[in-house]
Formats: structure tokens, sequence, C-alpha cells
């Protein structure tokens, strides 16, 4: 008797029960090395997936933790819809941050009805500065983006560390840190006694804008027939160039905006490993989502929950903290795999 | 014993049943038809033989012994070979590496002894090729010779060519014709799916032919004649364009002034290419393809800028404009390559309103209603059968091809760019699209054709252009063209301007 | 004084460039086959682990590569079961790799050498030095087997891809693998093939940081380098000889940056450090027009 | 003020002090490993009961980590490396009166519970400087450091100083990876020092003694007592001890007598937080004469009658 592998649609069950059976799976492969370390796996688990719900201090940090990234999940999506692979988010985020600082610190004594208002154009307009050469150079020399956008991703970083080992030399710890933005420039708190920030609340506006656009307006339509061919996008009369412009610098200002939201509600100033992957973890969000902006909420939401989780199931069990790592990237890969597998049947021939 | 025997196949790709218990024999040493409309199943059928998909259900037998093929692998190993649709081949390698892929053998190649290798085999099965030419550099025709010596070369004792005339200039058809004449002798099969009726009848002994995905039967070609083939296909018998009389020729529509390209490597594609069309007239360019038809297509789409020359729309000076601007201007494209031109991924409805995209706009927002009946509306006016939200990839050639035409014609285009309008659709598609184009001839477009089937030339166009080596070689009226003299005009052997 | 500083220069750029050229080479396999192998940075890092850690316990430096490349093949396998077999995207299963191999490294290092207050170590694999005694080239060439290595490895893998039957299906699966389908080519084999020699040769290149630079395992030991190997595949324009360009550029801008520093020369080393990458994207900039991608990269090949 | 061990339900069983690590980086990192070192130890002897969160990172998760030991360890003192959280940790300590905070730190104390401590290494850097000016024979000693922050500069800055003080022709090189933690790096700028003549090496970062190692020239460890990584060529090493600060820590807090203040103090010489290590192996190679001068250097130091300039700014190489 032989079996052979066949693809039958999954069901809408089978794909509802995705996320069950990925963590049972995670459950199984990951168990032997929680053991190794004489950790409980249940117990484990339950620090990842739970605990970080139970309480309100957690579960609103699961949302903070979301907050960059419903962003850069945003970032990824815009670009990729149009064919574009910006692997820059991290770079874009940095430049979001490190415009934000600058425009922070001189907003002093402006109202915060002025001044926030400036910190989000400020983020934005400098991811999408940030997003301007690669795309240029795609555009009109049709350099690859993938590598222009990763090593824009080094470029900031160093011009960051020279700047704040130059000018912004924190005065106080003479440490490569920027003087604290003015308290005007604070993004508000949505609830008293945590960090939920306003942040939180642009993430989700601009995730339905850019579920909009992409699905509502023409410039949406451009950009997803760009992204699945662009021969006949091109034939069809659609300006290549200005829509992958549009997108690429959009998608920039995404991440940007990620940047300035974790300065002007997390962090207060700059420092050089404030973005610490969020650009990268945005493609994962993203890509997560199947590229569809409303899904990037559920999606970054996991991330975030697994990602505060990571840390508290080390603490609890005494276990090194790179289990929780460990978990977290197998739990996504397993996931992004489960995807695939529900469309699998095994059938005798 | 049968050389193939496919028993009781069936294949549902989703709902759609693209062969539902199909049977098919294949006797050693015959040229077998396959016939039928766009989206019969014959592709899929064939693509099962060769394990480009698997069957969901029904067996093959290879000289009567049952088989299991589930990749190429095995099909080669069972002897089978095929020439796809669109070519399988690695355009950025050789002849002679295209032609060693898939070989077992030594670990290191020699690219002498491999091109000597493949020159022995040409010579052989008398299919001339050049093996160390890289694939990008072949003309259509050349490549699928290199598909055939290809298969030829793994020993195939069964060969399945789908559509390969569709893709010829009659020249090339004759050669194909006697190759495979001469490889039959040598006691090859071939399963030969065709749309055209006359090549049929002059080349195979058996005919199939399928329908909705059901096999409608299996007829000797000494019993049998062409209009009863049409009736299985597509059940009505008549087929054929009738030009009815000459249009009044008007005044200049498209006037093509000295166009030259020069590529990359820097050869001329086009030389100096002049002509006018006028309203009420269909002006044909024929020509063996390579000789730079795709370059003037692209030229007056909008997809390629020249680096000499001009035209002009009327007054109008269009040289070097995007698309856009084409297509405003009043031109209509039908595009050589269909999957170029139409977006897979997207639905039917959001192709068709591509192109005219800020007519279903309202302050940059879609106008999802009128998308969507619009769509319906030129889905009943072009008979496609499709639904405006299903994705676009899922339909025919044929289906894919009514889409362009309900998209470009619907405009009323001063000027109609139509290339290869009918490349590998049925009769009765073919019809469709011919008629189409006569249509706007007599409403007083212009219309530009180009074509390599002499036959489409010779019945639509009211005067005859030839281009030869990127020049256009002479333009005849209709009245003065024969076969005979485009042949040779297409073969550069004789040129003669006028107008 | 300006000899020395030549001379010191072209030896730290040939040693700068060597964990590259492993990394790029792999690479190299990766991408010709049409499988874009992010993951590049945590096989390194893995390479680097596993290289080291099995040297120390062994005590055979030569068994820890051994164990390095079997952990690269594995890390091959891996990538090629999502991204080739399930046609899992990417980019993501590249990045989420990159996460899990490091961490899992990190993982094996604390269960197995606890928290050390000083870092173990190995003795690391000893320099050769065949111009002994021949001036400024004595110096330059005093490189280890491994450095050796890499550099005679792009020749090597020049022929391979170009001129061996498996480096033609590499090439024909990369470009168009309905072809090579066609052909009767095993599409998933080969890219399978493809991802763990490309895994072997990036753990290599990160066991040269642990074995042969550093004799010590530590975190932040990759640093980067796998995606500077991201750019320099780009920059080599998918070629084994523009793999060496690239990484002798990248090296050696890195290694006069140090020098330059080390002169005394008040240098803002931080601005010094983003020239090789504008260098590379100049280059690209340059050599933009007539890339040669394969065709089929980041396209997952599913028959129907 | 945090009130006494005991004394509430903070505490863990037999009334030990609870003590929370919290750090950023890895507990690989030297700087990190020096305090989980000393709080390992501190627990060893039975002095306190001891759990931490590593590898928090800089992209905003110290706050959280620091709420949420605070509520649900409850621990009596919290430990960690505050540089790029700073004001995390300030607002976190702010919030929570009751539990002592004690944060490497460049800033200073905040009533009534955050603490500061930092490594004061500049002693021991400037007896190292001696010690390499001693032992050069080319005249030219390198420096590889991570960054020019102020605790770096202040070792850096004595290191040339005593340098100078033996040798006043010493010339040295500076070089900086810019990174915290990239050894393959820290051997380049090592090498590529030894290249340009340098022939003792302080080895602010990993990596450099390795470079030392390779390429036969003595080197000065950092942080820890470095010998073991090369036997034959690691002089000494400028080390700090934290165990004083946690022991003073958990003497205050049970005593129910801790305020917030500046713990330099305990990493300096005079409270044994900070040492030149021993020779080890290199001991002979040592000339008596520069072992006697750094000695009475030393004695001098610990009695007061030397003080080592503290001078936070970026140092400039001896040229
Ligand atoms: N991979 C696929 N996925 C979904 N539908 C498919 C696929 N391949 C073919 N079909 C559908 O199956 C039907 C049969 O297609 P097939 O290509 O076999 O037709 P055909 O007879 O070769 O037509 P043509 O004359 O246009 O080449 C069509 O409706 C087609 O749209
Ligand atoms: N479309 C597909 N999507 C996912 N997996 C596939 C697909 N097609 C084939 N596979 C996988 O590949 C296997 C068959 O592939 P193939 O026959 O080409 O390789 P193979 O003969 O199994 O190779 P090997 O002998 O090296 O294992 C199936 O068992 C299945 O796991
Ligand atoms: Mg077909
Ligand atoms: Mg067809």
């Amino acid at each position: 008797m032989k079996f052979k592998i066949v693809k039958v649609p999954a069901t809408i069950w089978m794909r509802v029960l995705i996320p069950v059976l990925s963590i049972l799976v995670t459950f199984i492969i990951t168990s032997i090395l929680i053991l190794i370390a004489g950790g409980n796996p249940l117990e484990a688990y339950y620090y990842f997936l739970i605990a970080p719900l139970s309480d309100r201090v957690s579960a609103l940090e699961v949302l903070v933790k979301a907050t960059p990234l419903l962003l850069t999940g945003a970032c990824a999506i815009f670009a990729f819809t149009a064919g574009y692979w910006n692997i820059g988010g991290e770079g874009q985020f940095l430049a979001g941050a490190f415009a934000a600082t600058g425009a922070g610190i001189m907003l002093v004594d402006v109202p915060p009805a002025v001044s926030i208002p400036v910190m989000i154009l400020v983020s934005f307009l400098a991811g999408a500065l940030w997003a301007l050469i690669p795309a240029w150079l795609k555009a009109k020399l049709a350099v690859d983006e993938v590598v222009t956008t990763l090593l824009f991703n080094s470029i900031i970083l160093f011009i960051i560390a020279y700047t704040l080992n130059n000018f912004w030399r924190n005065p106080l710890t003479g440490w490569p840190q920027s003087p604290e933005i003015s308290e005007t420039a604070h993004f508000l708190r949505l609830i008293p006694r945590s960090r939920l920030h306003m942040g939180f609340l642009v993430a989700l506006v601009v995730i339905v804008i850019e579920w909009f656009v992409l699905a509502r307006t023409s410039l949406g339509l451009k950009m997803r027939a760009l992204g699945m061919g662009k021969t006949a996008a091109r034939f069809a009369g659609i300006n290549v160039n200005g829509t992958l412009f549009i997108a690429a610098l959009v998608s920039g200002g995404f991440a940007g905006l990620a940047g300035g939201g974790d300065i002007a509600g997390i962090h207060f100033h700059l420092i050089e490993a404030v973005a610490s992957g969020l650009g990268y973890s945005g493609i994962i969000v993203a890509m997560f989502a199947a590229l569809n902006p409303l899904a990037v909420i559920p999606s970054a939401l996991f991330i975030g929950l697994i990602d505060t989780g990571a840390q508290g199931v080390s603490r609890a069990l005494g276990l090194p903290t790179y289990l929780g790592d460990t978990v977290q990237t197998t739990l996504l890969l397993v996931t992004l795999a489960m995807f695939v597998l529900v469309n699998y049947r095994i059938k005798k021939v | 014993m049968n050389a193939i025997q496919m028993t009781g196949i069936t294949k549902r790709f989703g709902d759609l049943v693209a062969n539902d218990n199909v049977d098919f024999e294949l006797k050693a040493g015959e040229i077998h038809a396959l016939l039928g409309e766009n989206g019969a199943g014959k592709t899929t059928l064939m693509r099962i033989l060769y394990g480009l998909y698997h069957a969901d259900e029904g067996d093959i037998q290879v000289n009567g012994r049952r088989v299991s093929i589930v990749s190429p692998k095995d099909a080669i190993h069972n002897r089978i070979g095929m020439v796809t649709q669109h070519f399988t081949l690695v355009s950025t390698l050789t002849v002679a590496e295209n032609l060693t892929l898939g070989e077992k053998g030594s670990i290191t190649i020699n690219k002498r002894t491999i091109e000597q290798k493949i020159s022995d085999a040409a010579e052989q099965y008398g299919i001339p090729v050049k093996p160390d030419a890289l694939i990008s550099s072949l003309s259509v025709g050349e490549r699928q010779r290199v598909e055939i010596l290809k298969a030829l070369n793994r020993n195939a004792k069964v060969l399945i060519l789908d559509e390969p005339t569709a893709v010829l200039v009659p020249q090339e058809v004759d050669v194909l014709f006697e190759v495979l004449e001469r490889l039959r002798k040598s006691g090859l099969s071939v399963v030969f799916i065709s749309h055209k009726l006359n090549e049929v009848m002059a080349l195979c002994d058996r005919i199939s032919v399928l329908r909705l995905g059901k096999m409608a039967g299996t007829v000797v070609k000494g019993e049998t004649n062409k209009t009863e083939l049409a009736c299985m296909m597509v059940g009505h018998e008549t087929f054929g364009v009738k030009r009815q009389g000459k249009a009044p020729r008007g005044k200049v529509i498209l006037r093509v002034e000295n166009l030259s390209l020069r590529d990359k490597k820097g050869l001329d594609t086009l030389r100096d290419v002049s002509f006018e069309v006028h309203t009420g007239e269909i002006l044909g360019i024929a020509g063996v393809s390579g000789n730079g038809q795709s370059e003037l297509t692209g030229i007056l789409s909008g997809t390629i800028k020249p680096t000499g020359g001009q035209f002009h729309l009327e007054d109008r000076n269009l040289t070097g404009t995007e698309p856009l601007q084409i297509t405003r201007a009043g031109i209509g494209r039908i595009a050589e390559d269909r999957h170029a031109s139409l977006v897979g991924e997207l639905t039917v409805a959001e192709n068709i309103a591509l192109e005219y995209l800020d007519e279903f706009v309202s302050h940059g927002v879609l106008d999802r209603k009128k998308i969507h009946q619009n769509a319906e509306k030129l889905i009943k006016e072009y008979d496609i059968k499709a639904r405006p939200e299903d994705r676009l990839r899922t339909l025919s050639g044929g289906n894919m091809q009514k889409v362009i035409l309900a998209r470009t014609l619907s405009r009323e285009p001063k000027f109609v760019l139509a290339s290869q309008p009918t490349r590998g659709l049925d009769v009765g598609a073919t019809d469709y699209v011919d008629h189409r184009l006569l249509d706007q001839r007599d409403r007083g477009a212009a219309v530009l054709l180009l074509s390599e089937d002499l036959d489409e030339i010779m019945s639509l166009s009211d005067r005859v252009a030839v281009i030869y080596e990127g020049q256009i070689v002479g333009i005849l009226p209709i009245e003065e063209v024969t076969r005979e003299k485009l042949g040779l005009m297409m073969c550069g052997s004789i040129g003669k301007q006028k107008t | 004084m300006e000899n020395i500083f030549i001379v010191g220069l072209l030896a730290a750029t040939l040693r700068v460039a060597t964990p590259l050229i492993f990394g790029t080479l792999g690479e190299l396999f990766s991408e010709r086959s049409g499988v874009l192998n992010l993951g590049i940075e945590g096989i390194m890092f893995l390479g680097a682990f596993v290289g080291f850690t099995a040297a120390k316990l062994t005590g055979s430096l030569w068994l820890g590569l051994l164990m390095a490349i079997i952990a690269g093949v594995i890390a091959g396998l891996v990538m090629a079961l999502l991204t080739v077999r399930l046609g899992v995207n990417q980019h993501v299963s590249g990045l989420g790799l990159t996460l899990l191999w490091t961490a899992l490294s990190l993982f094996g290092f604390r269960m197995i050498f606890g928290e050390p207050s000083v870092m173990p170590s190995i003795s690391t694999f000893p320099t050769i030095s065949p111009f002994e005694g021949v001036p400024y080239l004595g110096t330059i060439f005093e490189q280890r087997l491994l450095t050796y290595i890499a550099f005679a490895l792009i020749p090597l893998v020049g022929w391979i891809i170009n001129r061996t039957r498996f480096g033609l299906n590499i090439r024909a699966v990369g470009e168009n693998p309905e072809a090579a389908d066609a052909a009767g080519l095993n599409v998933y084999r080969i890219r399978t093939q493809s991802q763990m020699i490309g895994g072997a040769l990036m753990a290599v290149g990160g066991a040269f940081l642990s074995q042969a630079m550093l004799g010590a395992m530590s975190f932040g030991i990759i640093s980067g380098r796998g995606w500077v190997c991201i750019a320099l595949i780009i920059f080599a324009n998918w070629k084994a000889i523009g793999v060496l360009w690239g990484s002798l550029l990248f090296g050696g801008f890195f290694a006069l940056q140090l020098a330059l520093q080390a002169t005394g020369i008040k240098l803002p080393y931080e601005l010094l450090m983003t020239l090789p990458y504008i260098v590379t994207i100049l280059a690209l900039t340059i050599a933009g027009r007539n890339v040669s991608v394969p065709s089929a990269l980041l396209k997952p090949y599913q028959r129907e | 003020a945090p009130k006494a061990a005991g004394t509430g339900g903070t505490t863990g069983e037999a009334g030990k002090i609870k003590v929370f690590g919290a750090f950023a980086t890895p507990i690989e990192e030297p700087w990190d490993g020096a305090v989980h070192g000393a709080l390992l130890k501190a627990q060893e002897n039975g002095l306190i009961e001891y759990t931490y969160t590593e590898n928090i990172g800089y992209a905003g998760d110290m706050e959280r980590v620091l709420r949420e030991a605070c509520e649900q360890e409850k621990p009596d003192i919290i430990v960690g490396d505050s540089y790029g959280n700073e004001e995390a940790a300030r607002r976190v300590a702010a919030d929570y009166p009751e539990i002592a905070f004690a944060f490497g730190s460049g800033g200073g104390p905040v009533d009534p519970n955050f603490s500061v401590f930092d490594n004061w290494l500049q002693e021991a850097g400037y007896l190292a400087g001696m010690l390499a000016a001693g032992m050069s024979e080319s005249g030219i000693v390198g420096i590889v450091a991570a960054q020019p922050v102020p605790e770096v500069n202040r070792i850096v800055n004595a290191f040339q100083e005593g340098a100078l003080e033996v040798n006043p022709d010493i010339k040295t090189k500076i070089s900086y990876i810019n990174s915290w933690f990239d050894p393959a790096a820290a051997k380049e700028a090592a090498l590529a020092q030894i290249a340009q003549g340098a022939d003792v090496l302080y080895a602010e970062r990993y990596g450099v003694i390795d470079a030392a190692k390779e390429k036969g020239v003595y080197a000065i460890g950092m942080m820890v007592d470095q010998y073991e990584q090369a036997p034959e060529y690691v002089l000494s090493s400028v080390a700090w001890d934290w165990y004083p600060t946690i022991e003073y820590l958990v003497k205050t807090v049970s005593a129910g007598a801790y305020t917030a203040q500046d713990l330099k103090d305990f990493s300096m010489f005079a409270k044994g937080g900070a040492f030149l290590a021993p020779y080890h192996d290199t001991e002979s190679k040592i000339p008596t004469s520069l072992k006697d001068l750094v000695e009475a250097k030393e004695e001098a130091i610990r009695n007061g009658s030397f003080r080592v300039n503290i001078n936070d700014t970026a140092p400039v190489p001896i040229e």
C-alpha cells in the first residue's frame, strides 16, 4: 500500500485550530529542552501564554509590546504588497526615533496639542526619508532594494552612534544617550499606572487606514497589481515608479512612526539599542498576517504576548532566558508551517 | 497493445472538473490529435500523463503495463516526452546545457563534449540547433526545436506536443511536420494538440476530441471531415471569416515614421520602420516571429522607448510616452502575451478596470459597484466564461483573451493594435476575435494586425506589410497578395515598397 | 611606518574577509538554487557555538569543525524543510531561524558551561606562514589554514556551479524550476542539497571566528557578519569570483578603519564604519543594471 | 525608607533578604557578570535569596520587568544596570519606595531608595598603566575599548597617567570597537595596534587577550582576573569585586538603616571593591624594580597619600 500527500484546502475549522495545533506541536518539540534545563514544561507554558494575561500590569504590557510591532508590521505589508521588499523597517524605525528625539528636545514650551502632532509627523517623515534613497535607487537604477534597505539599517545605526557619542552624549551620565525630550512632547498615557500610550491608538488607526488604502482605493489596487504582475501593471498604464515610490515611502513612514512612538511613549530619549530588531519582527508579524492589514492586529498581539511571556518563563522557573527565545521562535516557525500543512492530507493510493 | 492507455482520468481544480472520467489511448507509431475548445482539458490530460499534475482518479498504462507517474522523472523513465505550451527551458543556460539537464552521468560537464553530443543528436534526428547558443537568444521556433530534441534525446517513445504550431510561421510548420513524419516512421508515437483543423487533417492518423472535460470521441482521419470535427468540438459547424467587401478608407490615424530601436547589446531590432494606418482599414503585418514585431508592439503600446523616429496618432506625437498617455490618446492594445498584460492574481473585474482606473474612482476611492457592474456587462457582451470576482489566472486562454478584448474594445479606440490576437485560441474563439476586429474596422477605427498566421493576415487585412529583420520590406494591397509572395518576402528574398 | 601600516592592513583584510567568504559562498549555493537564506546570521552563530563546544569537549579542533559542519547541514535542512518542501515565506523563515539558532546555541552554551565568570577558551587553529622570513609577504600571509581554504574555495565553488552537473542542476532550479522539473530533476532535492551545502559553509564561517580567531564563544561573536554576506552576494552578482572582490573590499574597509584608529588619527570612527556599506551600495548602483539575480529567487516551487 | 527584613511579608524564608537582579545584557557580559557573580556568592554564603532576569535589552522591557518583579516577587533589594534604561529604573523606584534599588549608573542617588554604584577602577587602572609602561620595550602601549563612556574614560585616563609616571616618553594607541560585545572586532583592533608597534595591551574588551596571546605580547585584563585566558601573557587585570557592595546593602537593609546613596566607595580600593589582580605566571618576568614601584603606589593609594585623578573626559592618546 502506498500513501500520497494530496492538497485539500483546509476547512474553516482547521484554520481556526491552527494556533492551538501550533502550540501543541511546539509544546512537544520544546518540552525536551525544558526538561533538559530542569524545568516543568507545563509550568513553563503557563508562564508563557497565560501568566502575561492573568494580571493587569502584564496584560497591558502585551499591548505596549504590540504597539511598535503593529506599525512595523504595517510597514512590511505596505511595501510587500507593491512587490517592494523593504527589509529596512529597522533602519526606518531608527530614523523615526532619531528625528522624534530631535524634535522632542526642541519642542519646549509648546502645548501638547501642537507638539504631539508634530512628533507624529516628524517620525513619519523621517522614516519615509530613510526609505527614500533605496526607493530612488530601485526606481531609477533598478538597484535591488533587499540589500540597500538592509545596508541602510546598519548605516543609520552608525550615524546614531556618532551623534550620541558626540552631540547628544547625556550630560548627566556621560553615556551615549540623548538628552530627554520635553515633557510636552510625551505621548499621552491611555491608562494610568501603565505604560500604554496613545501610540497604540495611532497604530490601530494606521492599520485601519492601511487596510482601507490597500483594499478600497485606486492607489491600493495599483499597488496590488504592481506586486502581483509588474509587466502587466505597467502595460495597463500604472505609473510603476511612482507607485513604488509611494509604497516605499509610506512603508518607511510607518516604521518611522513606530520609532517615534517608542521615543515619545516609552523611552523619552534615544539610545542605540532602541530598535533591537523590532523592524525585523515587523516582517514576521506581516507574514504571520499573510499580508492582510487587519490580521496584523492579532498577529502583533500574539507576538507581543509570547515576547512578554518569554521573559516571565525564565524568571519564574529560573531557566536561561534563551529558552524563552527558543520556544518563541519555534512556535513562530511551527505556526507558519501549520498554515501550509493544514492544506494537506495523507491519502492511500 | 497501446503505447499509452489512460483510463477513467478525473482531475479537479477546486470545484472545476478539468478532466471528467476521460479514457484516452495512443497507438504505437501514430500521430494522434487532441482537439477541443479552450478549457476543454487537453493540456490538463497531457500534464497528468507527463507527471506535472496528479490525477484524482484513474490510471495509466504504458505498453500495457500499469505505471505510476507522479513526476516528470517517472514520465521520462517511461520514455514519455512533452513539449509544453509555455516552454520549459532555462533561458540563462545554453541549448546544450538545457539538453543535458536531468541526465545522469559524469560529475563534471565538459562544454565541448556535450555540445558535440548535442550536434550529433541534432543531426541524427534532423533537427538543427546551435548547441552553444543561450536559450534567451533563440526565436520561438528555435526554442521549440530544442524542446523536441530534448525529449528525443532522452529516448522518448511518446512525444506530446501542446499546440506546437501556435507559435510557428508556415515555413516552420512545414519543417515541423516533416520532422514528425520522419520520427513517426522510426516508431515514435505523437500526441498533437492543436486548434487548427487543417493541420490536424494534414498530419494526424486519429483524432480525439475533448469537450467540457469529457471525451467526446475518437475518430480515424479517413472517416471524418473538418465539419464533423468542429461539430464535435463546439456543437456547430461553420467557421471562417468572410470579409464583407471593403470599408471606405479614410484619413490617416496612425503615422509611423522611421522608428528605430537599438537594444542593450547594440543590435538594431527595428530599422526605419514607416507606415500609415487609415480609418476603416486593417493593416496586417506579416513576418516570421522575432523580426521586430514584439518591439514594434512594445513601442506602440508605450512599454518600450524607441531610439529613433516617431509616431503620431492623428496629430499627436506619442513617441516615448507612457502607456497611460497612449491609451488616453485613443489607442487600444491587444498585446501578444496575455500573461504580461493581465494580472493573474487580481479578479476579472479588477483587470478590466485597471487600464482606465480613474473612471472607476471617486476621490481616490474605488467605486467597487461600478467596477463590478462594468465587468458584468462586458462579461455578458463578450461572452466570457467567468464571474467578475474570479481570479484571472483561473481562466482559460480563450477567456483571458476575451477579457483583453472587452477591456480594450469597449473603449472604442481610434486605433487598435492587435498583436497575435488569436494565438492559442480555439476555432470558436478565433472566429470571435476576428469578427470583433472587423467590427472595429467597420466602425471606422484603424487596425494594425500583427500576426504570424498567414491565413489570418490574408483573410482580415486590407493591406499587408511584411517585416523582416526589423525592416518593413514591402506593403501590398490585399488584391496583390499571394501566399507565395508573402512567404518569399518574409524570408527576405524580395523587398518591395508600395503604398 | 607606512610599510608596517600597509602590511598590517593587508594581513587584517585577509583575516576579516575569511568568515565573510565562507558565509557568502554558502549564501551563493542557497540563492543560486532559488532560496534567500536570511538564516545565515543564525547558522554562523550555530557554527561558532558547535565548533567551539565540540572542540572544547573533545579536545580536537578538527572534530569541532566537523561538528560545526554537521550542525550547518542540519540547519540547512531545516531551512529547506520550511521553504523548499513547505513553501513557507523565505524572509520569515530565515529571520525566524536566525533567532532560533542563536537562542538555541546560547541555551546550549549555558547548559554545557553554566555561568562561568571567566569565559571558557580553547587554543585556536595555528597560523601558518608559507613565506616565513620573507619581508612583508611573511607577515601578510601568516594566516590560518581556514583562510587559505576560504580563498581556495572561491574558484572551487565557481567550478562546481559552472562546470559540474550538480552546479548545472542548481542553476536550473534557481532560474526556472518548472523547466528543471520537466527535465526530470527533483527540484526539492536539489534545493535541499544546496541549502545543506550552504549551511555547512556558513557554519564554517562562524566556526572560524570561535575556533580560529578567538578560541572563545560569546554572544556578540557574529555581530551582523551574516547580514554583510547577504549584501556581498548581491555585490558579487551571484558569481563566485565576485565574492572575492566583495569580501576583500569589505574586509579591507573594516581593517582600514581599525588601522587608522590605531595610528591615533582623530576620526569619526562611527562614520568610517559606514564606508563599506556605502561603497557596496555604490558598487551596486554602478552594476545595478546588469545584475543577474536568479529568476526563481524567493519563489517557492509547488507543482500543481 | 525601606523597612527591615522580616518585618513584612516581603522577605523569604529564614528571614533572608530577597534580592532581584535585572540585567540588560546576558550575564556573560563582563560588567553584569561581575555583579551577578557577587550576588551568587552572597547567595552561597547564605546572605541573600537571589533571582534574576537577564538579557532584558534596551527596547523598553526593563520597566515592565522591574514592575513585574516588584509586584510578584516583592524583593527587598533590586540590583541592576541602568545604562540605557536609566529613567525606567528611576521611575519604577519612585513607585516602590519600600524596596531598595541599587543600580549601576552614571547619575546620582535619589531619596528615599535609589542608590547608585559603578565600577570605579581608576586606581587599578593607574597601577595597570605603570605596569604596562614598565613592561613595554617598544615604548608603545595599546588600549582597545568599547566606547568612550565615562566608566571607560576614567580608567583609560588613569591608565595613561600611570604609564607616564613610569615612562615619560611612553606612547599610547586607543581604539574603539563601537560595540559592547564584538570580540572579533576587538581582536582585529588589537592586532592592528600590535602591527603598529604596541607590545603591551590593555584589554578593556573581550578578544584583545586573544590577540596578545597569538602575537606573543603582554595584555592586562579587565573586570575579573583574566589570567586563565592566557597565563603566559596576562600580566594582571584591572578587577572589580562587587561583593563589598552587596554585603553593605544587605547589612543596611536588614538593619532598617538603608538610605539612598552613592555606593562608589565600595567599588574602590579602600573597601576592597577594586584591585589589581595577581601577576600569576608572569610574576617572574616582571622586573623587581617595577613591582616595587607598583606596590609602593598601591600602598600610597590605600593609605590616602596618593589620589588617582578621576577624569571622565574622552581620553587623548599620548603621542
Ligand atoms: N492549475 C490550475 N488551477 C486551476 N484551474 C486550472 C489549472 N489548470 C487548468 N485549469 C482549468 O482547467 C480547465 C482545463 O484547462 P486546460 O488548460 O486543460 O484546457 P485546454 O483544453 O488545454 O485549453 P486551451 O485550448 O486553452 O489550451 C480550464 O478551465 C482551466 O482554467
Ligand atoms: N506541492 C508540494 N507542496 C509541498 N510538498 C510537496 C509538494 N510536492 C511534493 N512535496 C513533497 O515532496 C515529496 C515528493 O517529492 P518528490 O517526489 O519530488 O521528491 P522525493 O522523491 O520524495 O525526494 P527524496 O527521494 O529525496 O525524498 C512529497 O512526499 C511531499 O512531502
Ligand atoms: Mg492547453
Ligand atoms: Mg491553449
